[in-house]
């Protein structure tokens, strides 16, 4: 009936494909580059930062007695609305594209490559946050020893953010009004990481040891690296079935 | 029985208001969470029965397009 | 008879309170074209979706060289290459990055083969242009680009000729029939006349409303 | 096993099933729930240190336990979406998930007027109130993802992933708001917890609780058959069934 050929093509065993570590760093590297190509968007969340860490002294008060106690929870929750802002685009764009396409199609463990596309997320927003913050930390009045010790939980916090968000990314991709919806569903979420990230600095400021504290936020960051990918990954999945 | 009277019973020695606006809350709610979920019940069973009593008649024509455009004289 | 690549056993998609189709069977055998036939909103890119695993919501069995899709979803990914209604092309990077990209997470290949692939799809002298400055027809021959140094066995191709000029859709039809000769497994989905001798089709109905 | 897994999960079995249950749900909750606040309002004796006000505890922890064990049977059900595709469960979280937020507001409101004459003020960052406080946003944001997903089956899971990761993070936010809490005040007086409460007191509120439990049985089986009523439109054994309730 058909010209169909006896044998067909040979039939690729997985063992011959990419390796996925080469693959995860593909992703990130074209992520990298493509955020380098538009700097303007890499610095929109850094401005944002800055602003509203300025908003505080100007509404509320700009004593130092204040700015001191409040600084750290300022920088915090400045640092995670502008994580929350850049979300939106953590997977946008691929959607509208069609690359998220052909990464879900991509033949290595989705979710390897979602956490290599989070990474990527951490470095071009969570880092230059933590890299900025201690210029704002002087701004609010802190003590160079708070300084220290809320760029070290910014450190270790903003991947954790940068990670939880990515499963609301992925949850709402291709919704309308999404930007919204994401911060809804990923404040509550977020909250632990808040509490401790600034409850670690105030513990600092009394002189109290916080290494207990700073274990315990390691040991978020170790749960968001092993449980969000796979959430993020089944998301990315149910929204693309959608679309 | 805790109270000497139903005057001290609303009362509760002055915590009244607050014990009774818990009340009043809670069976205004829990109420109009039912009350809503009976209506949408009802609502539902409507919608299904009239969907029935005029099951959709497909029109063939509809999936060829002419592509004909619509003259209307506006005047 | 040589064995079947890819079976889909009784699948059934509804959508919105429509079925777009139940109880469809299909082989999908090497060295074979496979065009979905069927009027705007059948359920044609559905059904392609669903063959190439970018859509769960359906019901039935899908078999990679007859076992489960599932289980195999590696080694089938490994062997299927996609193109969609959306190209995959990013706007920031140049046709030569996009197309490393793509081939990155499958079979990353010396810059002159890329080179000459985007040569080979009429790209040639564009391909280190920001792909933002193309047009649509000449980014989705950035895509395109890859069925010319693909090694998958199963190439699953909606909607391919789209924004495509007339002598590029000469010169693909010519790719497409070359390739299933040589064993290769097509399904396709186009508007445009495709005609190939050996051309199996599936016609998709205009959807069912009622049932069950 | 598989069988009877499936027809579990079977619409119309549940339907039937749901309907012949119900009236023994509602009946017996409310007869434990009213046994129980009515015992608990006029009964049970004043609490030596809170006063009257503490009779408000016959209706704040069975609201706050349940808004709790609410959350927990979502989860498990989204696990069962995610896992079986059994739609069945879906339904359950659907309809479950405003019952739920309402039950926690009232567990958040009653804490809050308990607040008044115990702390003199509405509202305290108290480790329980802040806790439900973000519970309640859980839910919002399960009913919003919910409403947003127009696709029935894209829908269900998402919401299902959502459920599953807001739990696991329940924990978490319970253990850090108590640590919160002990940052910022020292642990004073706490609602509800009473180092020995008199049988008096705490045979009323496991009525009230258990009550309240059968009570939302009730309420989740009606809802979950209206939800089965509208998904199911077009199968046969629905429209027999409004064509024989209506005339």
């Amino acid at each position: 009936m058909t010209m169909a050929s006896e044998t067909g093509l040979p039939i690729c065993t997985p063992d011959m494909s990419v390796g996925t570590l080469s693959a995860m760093k593909a992703v990130f590297v074209r992520d990298l580059k493509i955020a380098l190509r538009q700097p303007q968007d890499l610095l929109n969340p850094l401005l944002f930062f800055v602003m509203v860490v300025t908003l505080f002294p100007l509404g509320v008060s700009p004593e130092v007695s204040f700015l001191r106690e409040a600084g750290s929870g300022i920088l915090w929750v400045a640092a995670l609305l502008s994580v929350l802002l850049s979300l939106d685009h953590l997977f946008r764009h691929d959607f509208d594209d069609g690359t998220l396409e052909q990464l879900v199609l991509q033949p290595q463990p989705l979710f390897l490559l979602v956490l290599a596309k989070s990474l990527a997320h951490w470095v071009l927003t969570g880092l230059p946050l933590v890299l900025l913050a201690p210029v704002l930390g002087v701004m609010v009045h802190l003590e160079g020893n708070s300084i220290a010790v809320l760029c070290l939980t910014l450190l270790i916090g903003t991947p954790v953010l940068s990670l939880i968000g990515s499963i609301g990314a992925a949850l709402t991709l291709g919704l309308r009004s999404a930007g919204v919806l994401l911060s809804l569903l990923i404040i509550p979420l977020y909250i632990p990481v808040l509490i401790f990230g600034t409850g670690t600095v105030m513990a600092a400021s009394e002189g109290a040891p916080v290494g207990g504290q700073l274990a315990l936020m390691g040991a978020f960051l170790v749960l968001a690296l092993t449980l969000a990918p796979f959430a993020s990954a089944a998301a990315l999945r149910i929204s693309l079935s959608n679309s | 029985m805790a109270f000497d009277s139903f005057a001290a019973f609303m009362a509760m020695d002055g915590h009244g208001p607050y014990v009774w606006t818990c009340y009043a809350v809670f069976f205004l709610l829990m109420g109009a969470i039912t009350w809503w979920s009976l209506r949408q019940r009802r609502v539902i069973i409507a919608q299904q029965r009239r969907r029935m009593d005029s099951a959709p008649v497909r029109d063939e024509r509809s999936a060829a397009a002419s592509f004909t455009r619509i003259e209307s004289s506006q005047d | 008879m040589s064995e079947p690549l890819l079976q889909a056993v009784n699948l059934q998609c509804e959508r919105a309170d429509r079925t777009l189709f139940r109880d469809l069977s299909l082989s999908i055998l090497p060295g074979t074209l496979t065009r979905v036939e069927g009027p705007n909103g059948s359920g044609k890119t559905t059904l392609l979706r669903i063959l190439a695993g970018l859509n769960d919501s359906y019901s039935g069995d899908l078999l990679w060289r007859g076992k489960s899709r599932h289980a195999y979803r590696e080694e089938f990914l490994r062997n299927m290459l996609y193109l969609g209604h959306r190209p995959g092309i990013k706007p920031l990077l140049t046709p030569m990055e996009n197309l490393r990209a793509l081939m990155a997470g499958r079979r990353p290949l010396p810059d002159k083969v890329l080179w000459q692939a985007l040569e080979g799809t009429g790209l040639g002298g564009f391909q280190n242009v920001p792909s933002r400055n193309l047009s649509a027809g000449q980014q989705r021959r950035v895509a395109l680009a890859r069925l010319l140094i693909a090694d998958e066995p199963l190439w699953i191709l909606d909607e391919v000729f789209t924004a495509i000029d007339r002598h590029g859709v000469a010169a693909l039809e010519r790719l497409l029939q070359e390739r299933v000769e040589s064993g290769g497994a097509i399904v396709v989905t186009t508007h445009h006349d495709l005609y190939l001798p050996s051309m199996h089709r599936i016609t998709l109905g205009g959807g069912d409303d009622h049932g069950l | 096993m598989w069988q009877i897994f499936h027809k579990l999960g079977s619409p119309k079995w549940f339907f039937g099933i749901a309907s012949a249950l119900m009236p023994w749900l509602l009946g017996i909750g409310v007869a434990l729930f009213m046994t129980g606040i009515v015992w608990g309002l006029v009964f049970a004796p004043q609490d030596y240190l809170q006063g009257n006000s503490y009779r408000i505890i016959f209706i704040h922890v069975p609201s706050a336990f349940l808004a709790q064990s609410v959350y927990i049977m979502m989860a498990v059900a989204a696990l069962v979406t995610l896992v079986w595709r059994m739609k069945l469960a879906d339904v359950f979280v659907r309809s479950a998930a405003p019952v739920g937020a309402v039950l926690t507001f009232l567990a958040l409101f009653t804490g809050a007027v308990w607040g008044k004459p115990t702390w003199g003020t509405w509202w305290i960052w108290d480790a329980r109130l802040t806790s439900m406080l973000i519970l309640l946003f859980l839910y919002f944001g399960v009913m919003a993802l919910g409403a947003a997903i127009s696709d029935e089956k894209s829908s269900a899971r998402a919401v299902a992933v959502l459920v599953l990761v807001g739990v696991v993070n329940i924990p978490i936010i319970k253990y850090s708001v108590e640590w919160w809490n002990t940052l910022h005040q020292p642990a004073t007086f706490k609602l509800t917890e009473k180092p020995s409460m008199p049988a008096e007191m705490w045979v009323p509120l496991l009525l009230s609780v258990l009550g309240l439990y059968l009570i939302f049985g009730w309420l989740a089986c009606l809802r979950m058959q209206t939800d089965i009523l509208a998904r199911e439109g077009r199968t046969r054994w629905v429209k027999e069934l409004v064509q024989a309730r209506g005339n």
